[in-house]
């Protein structure tokens, strides 16, 4: 049984082809990165999934509901489904807490008690419960998407989408976001969706890598075969750039 | 609308709003240190709602400026203006007039030592300052075309922009001005007045009831000694009654000669 | 309203004209003081700087009304004849350089410190850098500022009229005196008062928004 | 020059009963100028169909016109529509119509400064688009805003003088009636208009700037 | 004879001391990257070399001159010194070939003939000629960093800063700028302060690596030696951390 499930599915900004004909399905449990030039459409793939885009033609099913159609109520497929940005997005004007206890509390009617416990249970999970207290200003750009990513949790997803969470990032805080991904996805078993440049995380952590070039699927394998030995040309080239230093 | 003078007699205390000028010594004046307004308007205001109440209404004032006082009229903010203003043709296709209740004409103030010593002597290099709304400024346009006229706000800002050299002389009736002189000395009238203004009280149209009320009042306060007494408080010393331009014998004449006389003479707008 | 502006529309024109030589006088007066003061406030002269930040702040914080008649009634009492037109002009150029003096000022603030920094290690001379690197890039940020103060400078003009500047509203004021139509024509007064203005902000949100894309 | 006559206890007393009127205008303005600016920015944000289009364009014409003619008018035609206020409430009508419109725009302008992934992460959690303005946009924007709204109210305490022109007898007012009635003091009673209005104004302009500083201040911490 | 003196050159902004003590010396030709955590001083030390910053004591000379005398004219130094920003900062009102000739006709005296006859070569050089025409904003961020590197060398500098080339790149642009750089490195023989985070680039192409921590200096060796053996615990640390994924 598919969580999502895209078919033939196409999206255009304007006279944009950005996703050309994708068709793919999500497995329960899986890691999955979706790797690609700038430009290729791995976001619009990721925003599409949970509606921040809407498709324009083709159908794609989301835990068995329609995204495409105006009767589904898109905010019970948002709450299954979390995400995480490249520029963090937590809210500037709330502290820690705040960011993660606000949804839990308008969307799942928690109490605020039952809300400070759950994000308790996430900020720790994330190690930085002790900075519950602090505006978003204050923390480094690693605390910040940890933050991000405790405030996805706390909504109990069943699945989480990654759009480039480390890229915005310093190298020395990166290895934090990931190591904190590559428990959520091995202890949990969450089902994860990553855009990603971190090609050693893709390698070590994920199932299976998908790469995306000018709209359209290239490859998509399971992430062992694939960095071993990329069939495509344009893949090969990309790999091979990114590793060149 | 409503009908005044059935509210006048619906209220406990009726009140009349009356529009009265803030900026015209002698007629409506701001007194600082009272903060009420005075003036001859003022006083027949309070006589006539004295008059027309049976002594037991109050005369509300809402200060207004020539340009301001027919909208706030016809807009229904006041119930009627006393407020310096001439009976004009053009004026009645809009308000309604009471008799005349003081006859006055137009003159101009100039500096002491100025060259102007009537209108005669206005050339296109003059500049005469008006108050915007007034017959003065239309009448000059008409009589002495030649000059330039420029329009202010009120008699306050109209007296201080003459002062500063604004313009050559300041135009409006001569009693205006001689209030101004009053506390000005070294300003003069230039010359005697050269149209009539009778100043009658404007009240909103359709109002026959009150009309005819208010006039009944007027010729009664005029009848029984209080306007003269009126009268005689604000003008007594500047305008003597065997001034040439005194307005005084308007205490009977005016009331029964203006009405007929206004298209001939007062009408000079 | 139609018949109010067959018989008046040559004074409604003359005061629809002098509004705009006013308005364009004044802007081209405040543009040019507005900018020196605008990078005078950044001088490192401390003394040149306080009295330039004396002068904004003094004339931003008082009512435009206030400075004009000052201009109309004080002056000339006191030492020179100025006409309402003359005074209007005055006041409204200092009234609005001293915020465009603002404009100027934080235009010049948002070049990001990196751009002076970039010049400055090829070996450019400060002036240089002000003249080919800074004030280039000021100008494009302060473009919408300067628009939305040269609408407020027209809207401003009114106050010509209780200085009997003989602006639009001046003449408009003398149209519905000796109609005693006021509704009607303060109407066509307000509907000429946007002939001008509202293109202006048209203009201004496009080029907002045109230079907000070029930001991304 | 007459100072100390000028400034006598009964002038002062009459220059600060216009400050009073002058402040309560100003008060109420502000008041409800704020929360009209604050419903019309947001509902010209949101893009309802009709209903926002057309509040832009009345919002537009009216950010357009000299505020002198919308005194005016407000004292003159309200009244025609079946409103009459007396003159201090025609001058607050007046000054909230006006400056709500240029506040709409001002709060429009920074509901759309804030990123758009602020407004996506919300949807992304769940929150309905008016929990997303309610709880992320709007206390953004009325923090980004707040030195320009200040702004504009010190605007609105400077335009108050404007409603001399319907005989509010507020400060320049009254300024007017003391050195109309005699000329002598006019210097001091410009003196004096200038002291009052640049005391408010200026303070004001200074907790701007400071609530401008704080911002950014807390904005460069990063 | 050293191009660059630092002796126990000291920093503070405001009560942040940014450098402590600083002694080093940089010889003609030698590529150096300047490696450590953020907030390290990596930039300060860079930017007092050219006058961007001034050292609070302590001696300076570059080029035998004394950075630190008002008497320098600091604008001399700083056209034997070409720098590259982290953000390009390129002039966006100006178009590529006005950006890279902009200072040799001002500064230098170049007639624009000559400036723009030298801009082909460097734009040439940096495979942005066909560019020339171009706008900053329609660049991709390699290519601006591209520009900027010729826009540098079109001062015909003895020497070049780089300040974190690269860290606002996308990855696949990355290489291409590394490229340039390693060409300048290695045909012109030009000396180069880098500060980087490519610890590939480091380990190939600088002769020299400095690690700096809060100010200090910890660790300037040989390239190769330090990436095969930090001495320090700290250099370790952080080298292991970038290297994580
Ligand atoms: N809102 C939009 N309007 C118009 N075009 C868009 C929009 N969003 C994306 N595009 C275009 O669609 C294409 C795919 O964009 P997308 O953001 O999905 O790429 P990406 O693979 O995520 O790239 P990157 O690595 O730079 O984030 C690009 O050409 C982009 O310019
Ligand atoms: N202009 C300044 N004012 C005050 N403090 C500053 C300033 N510039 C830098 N600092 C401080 O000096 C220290 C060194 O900063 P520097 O920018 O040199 O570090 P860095 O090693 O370049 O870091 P990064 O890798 O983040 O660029 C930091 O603590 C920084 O906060
Ligand atoms: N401005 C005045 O009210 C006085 C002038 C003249 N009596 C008029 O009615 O217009
Ligand atoms: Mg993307
Ligand atoms: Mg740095």
């Amino acid at each position: 049984m598919s969580i999502i499930e895209f078919k033939n599915v196409n999206k255009y900004y304007g006279k944009m082809h950005a996703l050309k004909n994708i068709n793919l399905t999500f497995e329960e449990g899986e890691v999955t990165t979706l790797i690609g030039p700038s430009g290729s459409g791995k976001s619009t793939l990721l925003r599409c999934i949970n509606g921040l885009e809407k498709i324009t033609d083709g159908h794609l099913h989301v835990f068995e509901r329609d995204i495409a159609d105006s009767n589904t109520d898109i905010r019970l497929v948002r709450q299954k489904i979390g995400m995480v940005f490249q520029h963090f997005e937590l809210y500037p004007h709330m502290t820690v807490i705040q960011n993660v206890t606000l949804a839990p509390m308008r969307v799942l009617g928690l109490s605020e008690k039952e809300a400070i416990e759950s994000a308790e249970r996430y900020l720790t999970r994330v190690n930085m419960w002790d900075k519950k207290d602090a505006y978003p200003d204050n923390l480094s750009g690693g605390q910040k998407q940890r933050v991000a990513i405790a405030r996805g949790l706390a909504m109990t997803p069943d699945a989480m989408l990654f759009d480039e969470p480390t890229s915005a990032l310093d190298p020395e805080t990166i290895v934090d976001v990931l190591d904190v991904m590559k428990d959520i996805a091995q202890k949990d078993g969450m089902t994860m969706i990553v855009v990603t440049h971190e090609m050693n995380f893709a390698r070590e952590v994920a199932n299976r890598t998908i790469f995306m070039k000018d709209g359209e699927i290239i490859e998509d394998r399971p992430s062992e075969e694939f960095f071993e030995n990329p069939k495509d040309e344009r893949a090969r080239n990309f790999i091979n750039q990114v590793f060149a230093y | 609308d409503v009908d005044i003078a059935e509210r006048i007699d619906e209220q406990e205390t009726p009140i009349l709003n009356w529009g009265v000028k803030a900026d015209t010594n002698l007629f409506g004046y701001y007194n600082i240190e009272s903060g009420e307004v005075e003036g001859f308007d003022i006083d027949i205001a309070k006589a006539l709602t004295e008059e027309m109440t049976n002594g037991t209404g109050e005369a509300k004032f809402v200060e207004v400026t020539s340009k301001t006082r027919i909208p706030l009229l016809k807009n229904g903010k006041i119930d009627g203006i006393i407020a310096t203003m001439t009976i004009s043709e053009e004026r009645k296709k809009e308000v309604d007039f009471s008799d005349v209740y003081f006859n006055g004409g137009q003159s101009l103030l100039v500096p002491e030592d100025s060259e102007i010593n009537d209108i005669e002597d206005l050339t296109e290099d003059h500049t005469i300052l008006a108050i915007k709304g007034s017959s003065s400024t239309q009448n000059m346009r008409e009589l002495a075309p030649q000059v330039n006229v420029l329009d202010l706000e009120n008699y306050g800002e109209g007296f201080v922009a003459l002062q500063s050299g604004q313009g050559d002389a300041l135009t409006t009736d001569s009693a205006i001005l001689l209030g101004m002189i009053d506390t000005n000395p070294d300003y003069r009238l230039a010359g005697s007045n050269f149209t009539d203004e009778p100043y009658g009280i404007a009240i909103n149209k359709g109002q026959e009831n009150f009309l005819d009320r208010l006039e009944k009042a007027l010729e009664t306060i005029q009848g029984n000694g209080v306007y003269d007494e009126i009268y005689d408080k604000w003008f007594g010393e500047i305008l003597p009654a065997d001034s040439p331009n005194t307005a005084s014998t308007s205490t009977t004449g005016a009331a029964n000669n203006a009405p007929e006389n206004e298209g001939e003479s007062g009408d000079n707008q | 309203m139609i018949g109010l502006l067959e018989q008046y529309w040559p004074l409604l024109l003359e005061g629809f004209i002098n509004t705009l030589i006013v308005s364009i006088i004044a802007l081209l007066s405040s543009l040019i003081i507005g900018t020196i003061m605008g990078m005078l406030q950044l001088s490192a002269n401390k003394i040149v700087r306080t009295i330039v930040n004396i002068y904004v702040e003094f004339f931003r914080n008082i009512p435009l009304l206030i400075t004009v008649m000052f201009f109309y009634v004080v002056v000339p009492m006191y030492w020179m004849n100025i006409s309402g037109f003359a005074a209007g002009i005055i006041g409204l150029t200092i009234y609005t350089s001293s915020f465009i003096a603002d404009n100027i000022r934080a235009g010049i603030l948002t070049v990001p410190a990196g751009q002076m920094e970039a010049a400055l290690s090829q070996g450019m001379k400060q002036i240089q850098v002000m003249r080919y690197v800074i004030l280039p890039q000021a100008i494009r940020i302060v473009l919408p500022p300067l628009g939305n103060q040269f609408i407020n400078l027209v809207k401003n003009s009114s106050v010509l009229a209780m200085v009997t500047g003989l602006d639009l509203m001046y003449y408009g004021d003398f149209v519905a005196m000796e109609t005693f139509n006021t509704f009607d024509t303060y109407i066509l007064v307000g509907l000429i008062y946007l002939v001008i203005t509202l293109p202006l902000t048209f203009a201004t949100r496009k080029l907002e928004a045109k230079l907000g894309v070029n930001d991304n | 020059m007459s100072f100390s006559e000028a400034y006598s206890w009964i002038n002062i007393q009459f220059l600060l009963e216009g400050l009073l009127i002058t402040v309560e205008v100003a008060f109420y303005s502000i008041i409800f100028s704020v929360i009209l600016g604050f419903i019309l920015g947001i509902i010209r944000y949101f893009d309802i169909p009709v209903i926002s289009k057309i509040t832009g364009w009345v919002v537009d014409i009216i950010r357009n016109l000299p505020l002198l003619l919308i005194i005016f008018f407000t004292y003159f035609a309200l009244p025609e529509l079946g409103l009459s206020l007396d003159v201090f409430w025609s001058a607050v009508a007046a000054m909230t119509i006006f400056e709500a419109s240029m506040i709409s725009e001002i709060l429009r302008g920074g509901l759309k400064a804030v990123p758009k992934g602020q407004t996506e992460a919300g949807l992304a959690s769940g929150l309905t688009r008016i929990e997303v303005m309610r709880y992320v946009l709007l206390p953004q924007a009325a923090r980004d805003t707040l030195p320009s709204v200040v702004s504009q109210l010190i605007a609105l305490i400077k335009d108050t003088s404007l409603a001399t022109i319907i005989t509010l007898p507020e400060l320049t007012h009254n300024a007017q009636i003391i050195y109309g009635q005699d000329t002598a003091y006019v210097i001091p009673m410009f003196a004096a208009l200038a002291f009052f209005y640049f005391i408010i104004c200026f303070a004001l302009s200074l907790f701007s700037k400071y609530l401008a500083r704080t911002i950014a201040f807390r904005a460069s911490e990063l």
